[in-house]
């Protein structure tokens, strides 16, 4: 569809109140997809927004394209019988982490594997906002909520490990309030396939501050890895930190760089197709001192689920013909 | 009952053939023995042969079994007549055992007097211990109240085999062959015709031609050894003439054929692709491999989700983006879809959900058949949230209701369940075959009204308008917490919720009147009893009314098919009988749902062992209850 | 209703307090405006001052709505008196308004000549706009039915917080006071003490005493406004006396806190340590953040599972390795745990889910309250799969309530369903606190009995025996496919079947032996109408019954608490009834059993507005039923 | 407990008959189970199997131990209820790859995560037994199955991996037919928390023959790495094929050994606690030419789910008085 003049995000956003609270970092995505859409040219009418329930499932609510609000933990199971039946839709999931990690664990493992053509916007607040503050499974290690008062003791499910592990073919990290989260949302967007985005989000309420290192602007540089694919690995304010592989540990380290220090060349080069790469990426920051990998972790090409079962509309009265055929079909005798 | 009327033409021995009304026969044996072959091919004969018939396969739970074993035992069995047949038959006239553990789970069904034919070769001391007899009872005088006919069947056959000239063929492949050798006999002892086997052998086996060969050997020889073997006089030939069944073209239909095809019809006629979600549960799992099957060609697209909730969603989603969304399973699947089935009730999108019912709870008995999940489709929900149930009667009927199903889905934007079960799933009948094109169709739109809201509704049908994504000017949000009247949006409102609910309630009490009224299957349309039945009781209580009647007690047969919204006369149609029967294969879901509609006295006849009632034990509930 | 008796003693000014039988007041403003505490306060005060009382808190969906819209109106309803209070009061005598939201979505339930208080600072035109009023409703003539007291409240506040010496707070803080100044007020109207709410504040801000002083003097500042103001003259201050409550130790109880504590009774009673297996749902999550404080020194295990079929599989387990498994929810949450609660029933094992229900359809209205579960608990699953279903009639009702369900469960090895709803979760009542160790334990034996079989069965109550893993010599298997009688081992044999069926069906029906038999809680045995009600509608019921009674009506209250299996006289009873009303907050469900058990003729009373009934309106339907 | 005989692997044998068809793989990973019991000296009474709902879920019938055969795919919720009442329970759950990574993902994920200490046998034939032989979310590419007539093209979940991203602790790969298949149930049992094994299990009915070159004694050696940490990664009939490590692409290399080839010296040395090699690993003989690793791929040590649950038993007494002190905490008054 051509549309005649170019839609601005903010045509993108429906007359609905919005109703975060204020300062959830949810106001920030909900801005920077409309911005996608807008630089997209996304055709409103054939944009549809799912969601689970929790606070970031209320996201199709306030986009003024198609919207459909599901229960919990079950919108990548509606996305994909939606994309089954018209897999022309540009169709987009947003999902809390405890609708896609708690609930929905099962449903997002399969509509990675099976890579529904769909950009999946994983909130990661590491809580349960709208049941007002429980752990989620993304939590960190010693999370105090209203179920764990002395702080939670299970291991956290890390959103882009658990993707990597049921074989997503794209898998992104961002910050909500990251200056560039569009363009991460665009390159999903564009891959043929699950475009699978965890995004770092506030919970001002619940868990303010768990992404302070990552979102704030000073602590940032020294906390983030900016990912771009053939560029060097290279972080920090001064740009002086580096990962090289260490291959007698088969382990990554952080070197510095410059004077004294290792040289630029020697360090690992970003390789969006490398899947030990991108695991290795994936947990990276759970070795004390290393930064959080931002951008694009992995991605390869993979027949979409689309390719797999789209089907033409058989003509009506063709298929009316192949019924009659089928009935009679096999063996049949008259009685007369 | 194999009654005898006449004597009919003498067979190849010049014996005299006893012409009956009716059979019923059973071919039981070990899962590896080809018994549903050979029933399948025995019914496709009889109905070729001009008789009404319904069968009933049973199956082993296991995979395979151990040979040998009673659980391995696989059966097959048909009843047949020259009148209209509407059950598989309650007691057995004949009766094929392939080995001991075959004999020792039928035996309680046979008919005193009843013939009783046995591979005497597979009475080995091994087997027969393995089927836990402690002595041979072909020996022990055990079988004296049956006619037996104790044959060498494997060896009969091995010698058929070695007849056949240069077929290199294993051992293994020539003893298998003995299910062909015991068909042949059966065929001679109702004057069936070998022409239809012959054929479906060689077309089975086109690409192994000396199996084919054998099996036909087999075939052969054991139906001229019927016909040229002197037997012991008791033993003799039948003759079953033709029923009189309306003309037109027939086939058989199992009930998961008839409910696949129905569904693509269903689609077909409301001009929509089929989207068909399932996760594999016995014993609905048929329908997915049926449709698989079809694909492209018929429209259908079918999708082996995750799981049953996944499934149900991925329906949801389909009819959200505009085609007809289905999901098949079985009680505990669709016990997980419960929740899901809401959403589809509070966003108003069609979805049709095939419920293949059997024995519960829980697990349950996957293999059997059971009616139990009445309670949970009527009021199996949270919340509110009032849907369609219709059930189907027989296999054949299956096509019908399943086109029922997808028109009340789309004409008012709801959830139907459809419930099937164990036994219509499996069992199969001949089918006078309907002309499709006769069927009117129901196509759904998808335009925008004029003022479009997502919830204005049609003041007829009280439906909303089903715009869907892809649909420029439509765009609009839905979802599970509770829409504002109209517009859709998220309401929180106290009067706004009542308003809704009370639509909601009155969208499918309203549907009442688009279903036909409820009819009197046989007998007066009031009188002294009522015997009151759905789903695929429907054989076995339409015969037992009919024996009623033969028996001169006034009894009507009333089966419902439209289980939620009643029909609307079905009330005042009940409070016309002095008695009202209810047998269902289950403790009483039914006449809990009668009773809580109609407050009418009834008396509940609950039977849950597994297997199809007989026509017997409701003969005899309806004698005790009028005669008390 | 606030009707005045006899002047009681004056005021500060030397006003007659009005001496009134009760009131009903709701304090209602942003939701950061302190409203919960205010009221619960104020709760707290009224107790002590030996009033009977009952409260009805009222959130917004949204975790935190921007400030000043509707949508962000929180509130907290109290009605006190003199006698005893049974509901949270239909009408507003005084209505304490902290905003225009509050004003414009609170009105409707105000009575005509009432009292309403507003903060007049806070009508700012911004404010009137969000609250989508067009011009100011204090200025139009729009509040003229009632009696308005317009006070600057934010501004006395501020000018209280000055006063406080060398305090150190910021303005928010501050402002943040103002609920305490209105409290202030409030407490002067209805002459309570201050002195529980001054030790309150000390103990919450006892590490910000700064922010303690400010809020004594807002309370303090109020209190004497009051006192010392000149008001109109229709605006006065009231004396509600003590009622007469029966002598005892009280606290107030919310409902999710007795259901918590009651299943720790339960447990204790049963002498298992209890095993808490959620997933957080509204409004079920309370019990969950309950128990997790509560753990080890009262024997509670608590587990936050991944979803709630985990939760329910994992209560499952923990009752077969030996202790109380319970899970709790609320309606979607129940449905998706349906297939589990069914393997309970097939494998006999104790299981309590409870059911804290919400407004349905699906997601539907999580934060207001319903009753519309009563299907699903019942007959909400599939197969034949009997279970008990209990219901909680009030807050404290609910500790009882849950001690009840445990101690079926395990006596009969058999999941029971409790259900509470959102108004019995977050209502709070005065408790009459009873002495705990006069509870009868009810221990659960885990011994092996001779000549263990694993569904050899009492036959007492025909529940099996609960051997434990971990018991020497006690060895075996269970599962959901079914089991042989006696031994459990898988079986699908048909008789046996039907003889499971039927124990299961039979040992939940034998539980009405155990059961009270129905009592009437208001008005004759027998008579002209019997206004029957279970759950939480139990004080509005009971209020109607009373007040039909004073208008001269004859009439009895029947509050259901066992809803299956249904007390054994119940039937009986209401055959003496000449007419039945059955209110209730869903469609008509109650109605749907009673009539399907008794075939009784009765009229229904449904409403889903998530709000709970006023007595009038049961009222008006009973007249309407009895005087046609 | 100290049992005065010793029992052997017949005594773990249940009066049940075993019900699995001919041949089928079930019953040698039946024998290894019960060789293993006898050989960890197992007190039945103490010992408890979980099962779901499939042909391998029949598991528990057919051991002499306590079993629970629960519903399809909840196995590891059911046992993880159990081990928070009862955690010195020796609990195992068997699970079919249906069970385990369709209907039951979402369990599996979260036992692992939890690390619930039990032995998880996943039973992977790649099909659904007990229904018939449809597709399950491990039949790889091109099975042909009743609802994949023409061949699946869904990518498989591959257990191990799929084990990995949910944080396991234990990642252990085997074929059923293997002689030592014990010993790595008793490094799984040994380990403390969920001791994750993947079973190579074949169907014969529907699915045969999927690991002949696993378990085919010809072709098993070229086709399997057994893996030992700290030793080398070598294989082969004639042990002539190494793995190495390539920094420069970040993957893994097979080469020659000996003559002409590279040493052993400079091959990957496996390293069991090495989540980065692991990773490789679980997804190594997805790459054409490699083996398929087996052995224990991965293991490290975390605090177990028992652990952070176990609760002593208060004395009846005790909690009599705590309750009632509950019950009158807070704002109390008297009516008199
Ligand atoms: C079946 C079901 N179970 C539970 C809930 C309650 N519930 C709603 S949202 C939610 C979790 C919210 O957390 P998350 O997915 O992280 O989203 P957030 O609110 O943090 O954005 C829960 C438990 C529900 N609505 N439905
Ligand atoms: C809720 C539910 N859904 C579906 C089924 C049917 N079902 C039983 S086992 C099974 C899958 C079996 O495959 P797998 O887990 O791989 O075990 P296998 O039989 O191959 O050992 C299915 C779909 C069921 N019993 N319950
Ligand atoms: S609770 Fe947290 S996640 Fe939810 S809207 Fe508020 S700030 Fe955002
Ligand atoms: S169907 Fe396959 S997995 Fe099941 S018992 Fe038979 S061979 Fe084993
Ligand atoms: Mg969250
Ligand atoms: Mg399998």
């Amino acid at each position: 569809m051509n549309l005649q003049t170019k839609l601005g995000a903010k045509d993108y956003a429906s007359d609905q109140e919005v109703r975060w609270c204020p300062g959830c970092g949810d106001y920030a995505i909900l801005r920077a997809v409309q911005k996608t859409l807008a630089d997209n040219g996304a055709d409103p009418a054939n944009t549809v927004f799912f969601s689970g329930i929790g606070c970031a499932s209320r996201f199709p609510y306030y986009m003024e394209t198609y919207g459909f609000h599901t229960i919990h933990g079950r919108g990548a199971a509606f996305a994909t019988g939606a994309k089954l039946a018209n897999p022309d839709l540009d169709a987009w999931l947003v999902a809390g982490d405890g609708d896609s990690l708690a609930i929905g664990g099962n449903h997002l493992l399969h509509v990675l594997r099976r890579n529904v053509d769909i950009v999946y916007l994983l909130f990661n607040n590491e809580i349960y906002g709208l049941t007002k503050g429980q752990t989620s499974p993304a939590s960190r290690l010693g999370t105090r909520s209203p179920t764990t008062p002395a702080g939670s003791r299970d291991e956290p499910v890390r959103a882009a490990r658990f993707a990597l592990g049921a074989s997503a073919t794209f898998v992104a990290r961002a910050v909500d309030v990251q200056k560039d989260l569009s363009d991460i949302l665009k390159r999903a967007h564009a891959h043929k396939g699950t475009g699978f985005v965890e995004i770092l989000q506030n919970c001002i309420v619940f868990n303010d501050g768990v992404y302070d290192k990552l979102s704030n602007k000073k602590l940032a540089p020294d906390n983030t890895l900016k990912l771009v694919h053939g560029e060097p690995m290279i972080w920090g304010a001064e740009r002086d930190k580096g990962l090289v592989f260490d291959i007698a540990t088969m382990s990554p380290k952080a070197v510095s760089l410059g004077e004294g220090g290792v040289d630029a060349s020697q360090l690992l080069v970003h390789d969006e197709h490398n899947l030990t790469l991108a695991n290795m990426l994936a947990t990276l920051d759970s070795i004390p001192g290393m930064p959080s990998p931002l951008g694009v972790l992995y991605s390869r090409e993979a027949e979409t689920f689309e390719a797999r079962t789209r089907m033409d509309r058989a003509e009506t009265a063709s298929v009316e013909q192949k019924i009659g055929q089928l009935l009679n079909s096999g063996h049949t005798w008259a009685v007369a | 009952m194999m009654d005898a009327l006449v004597p009919g033409k003498p067979d190849g021995m010049g014996r005299e053939r006893e012409t009956i009304e009716s059979a019923v026969v059973r071919f039981a044996g070990d899962s590896g023995d080809g018994m549903q072959i050979t029933g399948g091919q025995f019914t496709l004969a009889t109905a070729l042969s001009g008789n009404d018939l319904a069968t009933f396969p049973d199956f082993p739970a296991e995979i395979r079994a151990p040979i040998g074993t009673t659980f391995g035992v696989s059966s097959f069995q048909i009843n047949f007549g020259a009148r209209v047949v509407r059950t598989a038959g309650d007691q057995l006239d004949v009766l094929v055992a392939m080995n001991p553990a075959a004999l020792i789970v039928n035996l309680a069904d046979v008919k005193p007097g009843a013939l009783i034919i046995v591979d005497e070769n597979a009475f080995t001391v091994r087997d027969i211990a393995k089927a836990g007899y402690a002595e041979n009872p072909l020996d022990n005088g055990s079988l004296d109240a049956y006619r037996v006919l104790r044959l060498p069947i494997t060896d009969y056959t091995m010698t058929a085999v070695k007849s056949v000239e240069g077929a290199e063929v294993s051992n293994k492949e020539s003893v298998r062959a003995k299910n062909m050798w015991a068909l042949g006999l059966i065929l001679w002892l109702f004057e069936r015709e070998k022409a239809a086997v012959v054929d479906w052998i060689a077309t089975k086996f086109a690409k192994l031609p000396d199996i084919a060969r054998i099996n036909t050997a087999a075939l052969d020889a054991g139906y001229i050894y019927g016909d040229v073997t002197e037997m012991a006089p008791e033993i003799h030939p039948y003759r079953v003439p033709p029923a009189a069944i309306p003309p037109g073209i027939y086939r058989n239909i199992s009930g998961s054929e008839a409910v696949s095809w129905g569904l693509v019809a269903g689609a077909h006629l409301a001009r929509l692709k089929l989207a068909f979600c399932s996760y594999p549960i016995t014993p609905a799992t048929n329908m997915l491999h049926l449709l698989t099957k079809l694909g492209k060609e018929f429209n259908v697209t079918t999708f082996q989700a995750e799981d049953e909730i996944a499934a149900a969603c991925a329906a949801i989603g389909a009819s959200y983006a505009g085609e007809l969304g289905v999901t098949g399973s079985s009680g505990p699947g669709v016990a997980l879809k419960t929740e899901a089935i809401g959403l589809a009730a509070a966003t108003e999108l069609p979805l049709v959900i095939v419920n293949a019912q059997r024995g519960g709870p829980s697990t349950g008995l996957p293999t059997k058949t059971e009616q139990s999940d009445l309670y949970q489709s009527v009021w199996g929900r949270n919340g509110d949230t009032p849907l369609v149930v219709v059930a189907s009667r027989s296999p054949g009927d299956c096509f019908d209701t399943a086109i029922e199903a997808c028109r009340l889905a789309v004409k008012y934007m709801t959830p139907v369940i459809l419930l099937t079960d164990g036994y219509l799933s499996n069992a199969s009948e001949p089918w006078h075959i309907p002309d499709f094109s006769t069927y009117e169709p129901f196509p759904a739109s998808h335009a925008i009204p004029a003022d479009f809201k997502p919830y204005n509704r049609d003041p007829e049908t009280l439906a909303r308008p089903w715009v869907v994504p892809g649909t420029p000017g439509g765009v609009h949000r839905i979802g599970g917490i509770e829409r504002k009247d109209g517009s859709g949006e998220i309401s929180y409102d106290a009067d706004n919720h009542q308003i809704m609910t009370d639509h909601r309630k009155n969208k499918i009490d309203g549907i009442a009147r688009d279903i036909p009224d409820q009819e009197v299957a046989l007998g007066p349309v009031s009188g002294r009893l009522a015997v009151v039945g759905w789903g695929s009781t429907y054989g076995p209580v339409n015969r037992a009314v009919d024996a009623l009647i033969e028996q001169g007690i006034e009894a009507s047969h009333i089966h419902i098919r439209h289980l939620w919204p009643l029909p609307r006369n079905l009330g005042q149609l009940l409070a016309g009988f002095d008695n009202i029967l209810v047998p269902e294969m289950n403790t009483g879901q039914l006449a809990t749902l009668l009773r809580s509609e109609y407050q009418c006295e009834l008396k509940s006849q609950p039977k849950v062992s597994g297997r199809p009632f007989r026509v017997s034990e409701i003969v005899d509930a309806a004698r005790e209850l009028v005669e008390g």
